[in-house]
């Protein structure tokens, strides 16, 4: 049972989502639902980049991926919408594999950029096939109905779902994580060139993770199609793969617990918080706070103190407090000056 | 002979691991010294100590200056001229290119001086560092090191992987430069006889602390340092 | 034939800014390991600040054109002390994502300060063209061309022939090595910042008069300066200037001569390339593989 | 073990917070109180599309001054809008904000194509009215039927090409066309238009069309190089303000001199022409477009009466916005109609009743009613199966820095009083 995952904490988890559609309002759930979905692209992400080390700035794009595959199955082959959401994981997963193979040659920084490109070529492949894809037009879903018997609003029922299929991968997370492939990934992130020399492909695992990562994205992309019940190129652009990568970081990469900050943080700072903060802020000194980019500078600066304060995210935070030595994510630069010419 | 440099109670530490257990030494002006040891003894450490690459405590003097807290560049600049484990050459830069970056700190470097000691360096400027043999490149980092007209030379280990007749040549030099331009040097060094011949002092560090102290002659006849460091 | 030179013309001064943001990106990437991000976003805000020395874009002065220079070299050493040094012990992940932060707090501050609307940028160049041989040559592009081409060269000397810049290349290659030579490391990464930025400003006030002032001008120029800086080798200078030319011309003839290229797959082309690329020299075309020794 | 724990239960904490902060407890009609109307809406404050962030800054600086003359029935109107950054994903979740936990009464003039889309269902599910979308896609007119909680307001894009194309077979009979169109619903509903307009006699004028995507990342430098090759002796240009001011300078660069230029009417404003000349482009003189409201920029309009009330009111009410930008009178204007909507929906207002009023407008000069901010003569009118409000534009000519309006009103969408 270890395996899953702390029992106690995934018990607490599990009866806090029960109780929430009781407790808050109809809209609240709705949001909660996005925190789900969240919870599930970021663990698949923190997978790659947090167990790892391997940053990708694309996942938005896996999202997309299944996004698109529930939408053309359910608005044009009629498909149940329920059924779609693991198809949508797998296409991801595949495609995440394919894209994985190559990257395995890259490292670091070079990744970052490599993967930099996948949305902008995902939008660019989106508008260049319109008939089958939408277009800029975009396609719109129908809004999920409650079904086996249940007879609540569509967005309780979303909450459900998102949820149902939350709480199914994270131990499925923690079963990766903690088993034998989880300490060759954890290598690989610590040092490829100690992994390969015990024999660990780090190529294999670098492009497995990419393909679980993708996978996860892909499940979380199609429940975010479910949810949003429209999808065009805009609705997944950079910032989308941007935003989940900032989940990581403010989570703590390298804690799948964590990342359930991370997903409040991704779903509540634009609608919310950013806002609410922006009031505070024009309260004490006076700023319009309809002007226009002033929700980018809030986000961006509350970005950058996440990054100063807590490096290794709220999971640090949590440990931090503990006195656990373990640091979650190994300075790259060993004390001292950093040594020059470490990788490619 | 007033202490050119002093080090009183000095420790290092590498994260969690505690390198040096407070160590004294002296090094007087125009003075070669020697510091021995097996390896991990410290040896290495106790040069970073001095040029501020390792978190260090404890006192340690240049000429009156207290070097205690200086970041590396602050004690280069205040003379002192540490030629790195591994001689820290830039092998991507051209040879001549390494010397004017010896000369950084200095207004006009004095080439001339140095082409007298090393005259092959001249025909060799435009060649890439990198592609230079083991002992050109120790003579390369010495006479970058002497373009700084520093007041203490820091050698470490200047005859790794250097032929026997390779490293008495580098000694020779640096002897040379000690004797004619009053060049004080601290050298850390496994191969012990080579620089007992050129060192007047000697220390002998074993985990961190200094073992044995005294002039080169005492460190030669004194049978513990033979049979460890020795041979014979 | 005709429109071969056109289009050679336009390539080479598409490429031109290419390469000069590519060329920025590797002055900080070999300097501090860090890809910067934000390099889009800097040379956009030098621009507006540009912009607003010309008397909100009455007419192109040069003396605003070289203050301006000046404020983005300060300005990017700053950010460098502010932002990035903290945290310079921290992992790639927290460097990539300080510099996406300061990209989106430009972006912000740039719409607020100076409204997102579309702003007029004067260029330094007549819009007319001459006519060689019945060939159109714009007289905009050859001047971007010139202009960027003689920061890049001034840059060049600067690094051959100056103690500092021979200093700032000793820190990239060895920055342990160079602090022993009394180099102050830390102030060399501040000028790698300021010289980024600076090149920054320069391509964003070349590219300004076409894709006209707005907050998100560069966005869409930084993607391909990204695949030029790594079409060239992340590590070599030369290699960024390269693959940035060769990419605009590239993109332009791809755009004229081959019809399924029609413009939403320029972009995937170039990404496509860039992959290719990679796959047979990780390193660029001219970045060298380093070995690591452990 | 302990630290996932504390981890779990603090994370729970942070959602608790956030959850306590539910909406107020909806009144009989949601959003609407003895004293106030809330009204809501969406736009792009940041992102791409943040050039037209002026609008609701015009549409509140309306409000304030319709408050200020004691409101609709007594009641003030409470206007607020939040930014999607052009993303419908954002407009999704900030909408379903407005309905669920602000019970706004009504979402007015949510700008986008595809932001409105996207939330057009689920508005229609809940009934709650999609009043005036900022965007002219025909299918927020046209499909009125399918979509009774939605109605636009502007004259769509393709009764705008429709317009272009008769006014080519009228004056233009023999030129040779060349159409610069952006490859998204935009530009087809434009050139869908224009061919309808040109009837089946003249399609062969169009000697090329070259389409241009949004998302390109360079100048349509490819395709004018293209229209001019192709000899079209007249230039049309359907896309929105960047590409098109992109498309005069590179005509004028690649020495392309086409005798009669026509440019949609978002992006045939004065600023974004002006932007075109001083960028060195010699052939926006002359261009030939559409307005339908009065212009700002242009002297010729100050002595009316509706220009003079416009200046007053974002003088008093919006003093910080730049009076001379269209887009700010494009949202006194549409403010101006919600108004009139909401007070003749009658003091017991419903959201039904205010939809059956937007589906029986007319507002002329015959009835002295007409849109003060609209140029004189545009009738605001919807009727049974006709339900597309503003359809009357008149033909307008770019002269000396200046549009000049062409001639009489012309109806877009078929018989019109």
């Amino acid at each position: 049972m270890k395996r899953l995952g702390n029992p106690v904490a995934l018990g607490v988890l599990v009866v806090a989502v029960i109780a929430a559609p009781f407790l808050f309002s109809n809209y609240r759930t709705y949001q909660l639902a996005f925190v789900g979905l969240y919870l599930v692209a970021l663990l698949g992400l923190d997978i790659l980049t947090g167990f790892t080390g391997q940053i990708s700035l694309g996942h938005g794009a896996f999202m997309g991926i299944g996004a698109y595959t529930t939408t053309i199955l359910v608005v044009d082959h009629g498909v149940r919408d329920l059924w779609t959401i693991p198809l949508g994981g797998l296409i991801a997963g595949v495609i995440g594999l394919a894209f994985g193979i190559p990257a395995t040659r890259f490292a670091g920084p070079y990744l970052a950029l490599a993967t930099f490109a996948i949305p902008l070529a995902f939008i660019g492949l989106l508008k260049r096939f319109p008939h089958f894809t939408g277009g800029n037009v975009g396609k719109n879903l129908p809004q999920l109905k409650a079904e086996f018997g249940w007879h609540t609003s569509p967005s309780i029922w979303f909450y459900v779902v998102c949820w149902t299929v939350a709480l199914v991968m994270l131990p499925l997370a923690f079963f990766i994580v903690r088993g034998r492939f989880g300490r060759a990934m954890r290598s690989v992130r610590d040092s490829e060139i100690a992994a390969t020399a015990n024999g660990i492909s780090t190529a294999g695992v670098k492009t497995l993770a990419f393909g679980i990562s993708a996978f996860y994205c892909g499940v979380a992309g199609s429940l975010y199609g479910i949810g949003i019940t429209y999808v065009n190129p805009d609705t997944f652009p950079i910032d989308l793969s941007i935003l989940l990568l900032v989940g990581i970081v403010l989570g703590g990469a390298g804690s799948l617990y964590g990342m359930l900050f991370g997903a409040l943080f991704v779903e509540f700072i634009r609608i919310s918080w950013g806002p609410a903060l922006l009031n505070l802020f024009s309260k004490v000194h006076h700023i319009d706070t309809h002007a226009p980019g002033s929700g980018l500078v809030v986000y961006g600066v509350v970005l950058l103190l996440v990054l100063y304060a807590a490096p290794s995210g709220a999971a640090g935070l949590a440990r931090f407090s503990f006195g656990s030595k373990t640091r979650i994510i190994r300075p790259r630069h060993p004390p001292g000056p950093p040594a020059k010419g470490e990788n490619a | 002979m007033p202490a050119l440099l002093e080090l009183s109670d000095v420790t290092a530490r590498y994260g969690q691991v505690v390198a040096l257990h407070g160590v004294s030494l002296t090094v007087a002006d125009g003075e070669i010294v020697a510091l021995l040891g097996a390896n991990g003894a410290g040896k290495t450490t106790t040069l970073r100590a001095v040029s501020g690459t390792v978190r260090r405590t404890g006192d340690i003097v240049l000429g009156g200056k207290r070097l205690g807290r200086a970041t590396p560049e602050a004690v280069a600049r205040s003379g002192v001229a540490h030629v790195p484990e591994g001689r820290g050459i830039f092998a991507e830069l051209t040879v001549w290119e390494n010397m004017r970056m010896g000369g950084y700190t200095v207004r006009r470097p004095d080439f001339a001086t140095v082409l007298g000691y090393f005259p092959w360096l001249q025909e060799r400027r435009n060649q890439q560092a990198g592609t230079l043999s083991g002992g050109e490149q120790q003579m390369l980092a010495l006479a970058r090191a002497f373009l700084s007209r520093p007041r203490l030379l820091m050698l470490d280990e200047p005859s790794l992987g250097l032929a026997p007749i390779i490293t008495r040549e580098v000694f020779r030099v640096v002897t040379e430069l000690n004797q004619k331009e009053g060049l004080a040097v601290l050298v850390v060094e496994q191969n012990a006889a080579v620089a007992l011949a050129a060192a007047q002092r000697g220390y002998v560090l074993e985990t961190g602390r200094v073992a044995v102290s005294g002039s080169a002659g005492e460190l030669k006849s004194d049978d513990a340092v033979r049979t460890a460091y020795l041979g014979y | 034939m005709q429109t071969f030179f056109q289009t050679l013309t336009t390539g080479l001064a598409d490429g031109s800014i290419y390469g000069s943001l590519a060329l920025a990106l590797v002055l900080i990437y070999k300097a501090t390991e860090v890809i910067n991000f934000a390099q889009g976003e800097m040379a956009m805000f030098t621009t507006y600040i540009a912009w607003a020395l010309m008397g909100h874009g009455s007419s192109f002065e040069w003396w605003a054109f070289f203050a301006t220079l000046g404020i983005a070299f300060v300005g990017g050493a700053a950010l460098q002390q502010t932002v990035i040094r903290p945290l310079e012990r921290a992992s790639v992940l927290t460097a990539v994502m300080a510099t996406i932060a300061l990209l989106v707090i430009l972006n912000g501050l740039a719409a607020w300060i100076w409204s997102p609307q579309l702003q007029f940028f004067p260029s330094p160049f007549p819009t007319s063209s001459w006519v060689i041989g019945g060939v159109h040559i714009s007289k905009q592009d050859v001047g971007t061309f010139g202009v960027v081409m003689a920061c890049v060269l001034v840059l060049w000397l600067f690094f051959r022939f100056t103690k500092l810049g021979l200093a700032m290349r000793a820190g990239a290659l060895n920055p342990s090595a160079a602090r022993l030579m009394g180099v102050r490391a830390s102030w060399l990464l501040a000028l790698g910042w300021g010289f980024a930025a600076a090149l920054g400003a320069v391509s964003g006030m070349m590219v300004a008069p076409t894709v006209f002032l707005t907050p998100n001008m560069m966005q869409a120029v930084l993607i391909y300066a990204f695949a030029a800086a790594i079409l060239g080798g992340l590590e070599s200078p030369v290699g960024a200037i390269a693959g940035g030319l060769s990419l605009g011309v590239l993109l332009n003839m791809l755009g004229q001569y081959v019809h399924p290229v029609t413009s939403e797959l320029q972009l995937p082309v170039a990404l496509a390339i860039l992959l290719v690329v990679l796959l047979i020299k990780p390193a660029g075309l001219f970045g060298r593989v380093v070995v690591k020794r452990v | 073990m302990r630290k996932t724990f504390l981890l779990v239960v603090a994370a729970l904490a942070v959602a608790a917070a956030v959850g306590a902060t539910a909406g107020a407890r909806p009144a009989a009609t949601p959003g609407v109180t003895a004293k106030s109307i809330l009204l809501e809406g969406t736009y792009p404050l940041s992102g791409p599309a943040s050039g037209y962030a002026p609008i609701p800054v015009g549409m509140g600086a309306y409000f304030s001054y319709a408050n200020a003359k004691g409101g609709v029935n007594g009641r003030k109107i409470n206007w607020k809008y939040e930014d999607d950054g052009y993303n419908p994903a954002n407009t999704v979740q900030i909408t379903h904000k407005f309905v669920e936990q602000d019970h706004a009464f009504a979402i007015v003039g949510g700008l986008g194509t595809e932001p409105q889309l996207a939330v057009r269902q689920y508005l229609n599910d809940n009934k709650v009215p999609q009043l005036f979308v900022a965007t002219g896609a025909t299918t927020f007119d046209r499909d009125y039927a399918q979509y009774p909680w939605t109605i636009g307001w502007q004259p769509d894009y393709e009764a705008e090409g429709a317009i272009y194309g008769k006014y080519v077979v009228a004056n233009l009979p023999n030129a040779k066309i060349g159409v610069l169109y952006q490859n998204d619903d935009y530009g087809h509903d434009y050139l869908r238009g224009f061919k309808a307009g040109l009837r089946a006699a003249h399609q062969s004028q169009i000697v090329t069309a070259q389409a241009y995507d949004l998302s390109a990342t360079t100048p349509p430098a490819v395709q004018m190089a293209k229209i001019k090759a192709s000899g079209a002796d007249t230039l049309v240009l359907f896309a929105t303000p960047t590409p098109t001011i992109q498309a005069y300078v590179i005509g004028t660069k690649l020495g392309y001199k086409p005798a009669n230029v026509i440019t949609n009417s978002v992006s045939a404003t004065d600023p974004f022409l002006t932007i075109a000349e001083k960028s060195g482009s010699n052939i926006v003189e002359g261009t030939i477009s559409v307005g339908y409201l009065l212009d700002p920029s242009n002297p010729i309009y100050n002595k009316q009466p509706g220009m003079k009330l416009y200046r007053q009111i974002m003088a008093k009410y919006a003093p910080k916005a730049n009076a001379n930008d269209p887009l700010n009178l494009y949202g006194v204007a549409k403010a101006w109609n919600v108004v009139q909507v909401l007070k003749a929906a009658g003091p017991n207002l419903t959201r039904a009743g205010l939809m059956a009023v937007a589906r029986k407008m007319n507002y002329s000069p015959g009835d002295k009613n007409a849109n003060p901010f609209a140029l004189p003569g545009v009738v605001t009118f919807t009727h049974n199966n006709f339900q597309y409000p503003i359809s009357q534009v008149t033909l307008v000519k770019y002269v000396n820095h200046v549009f000049q309006p062409q001639g009489k009103l012309l109806a877009g969408r078929g018989a019109l009083r």
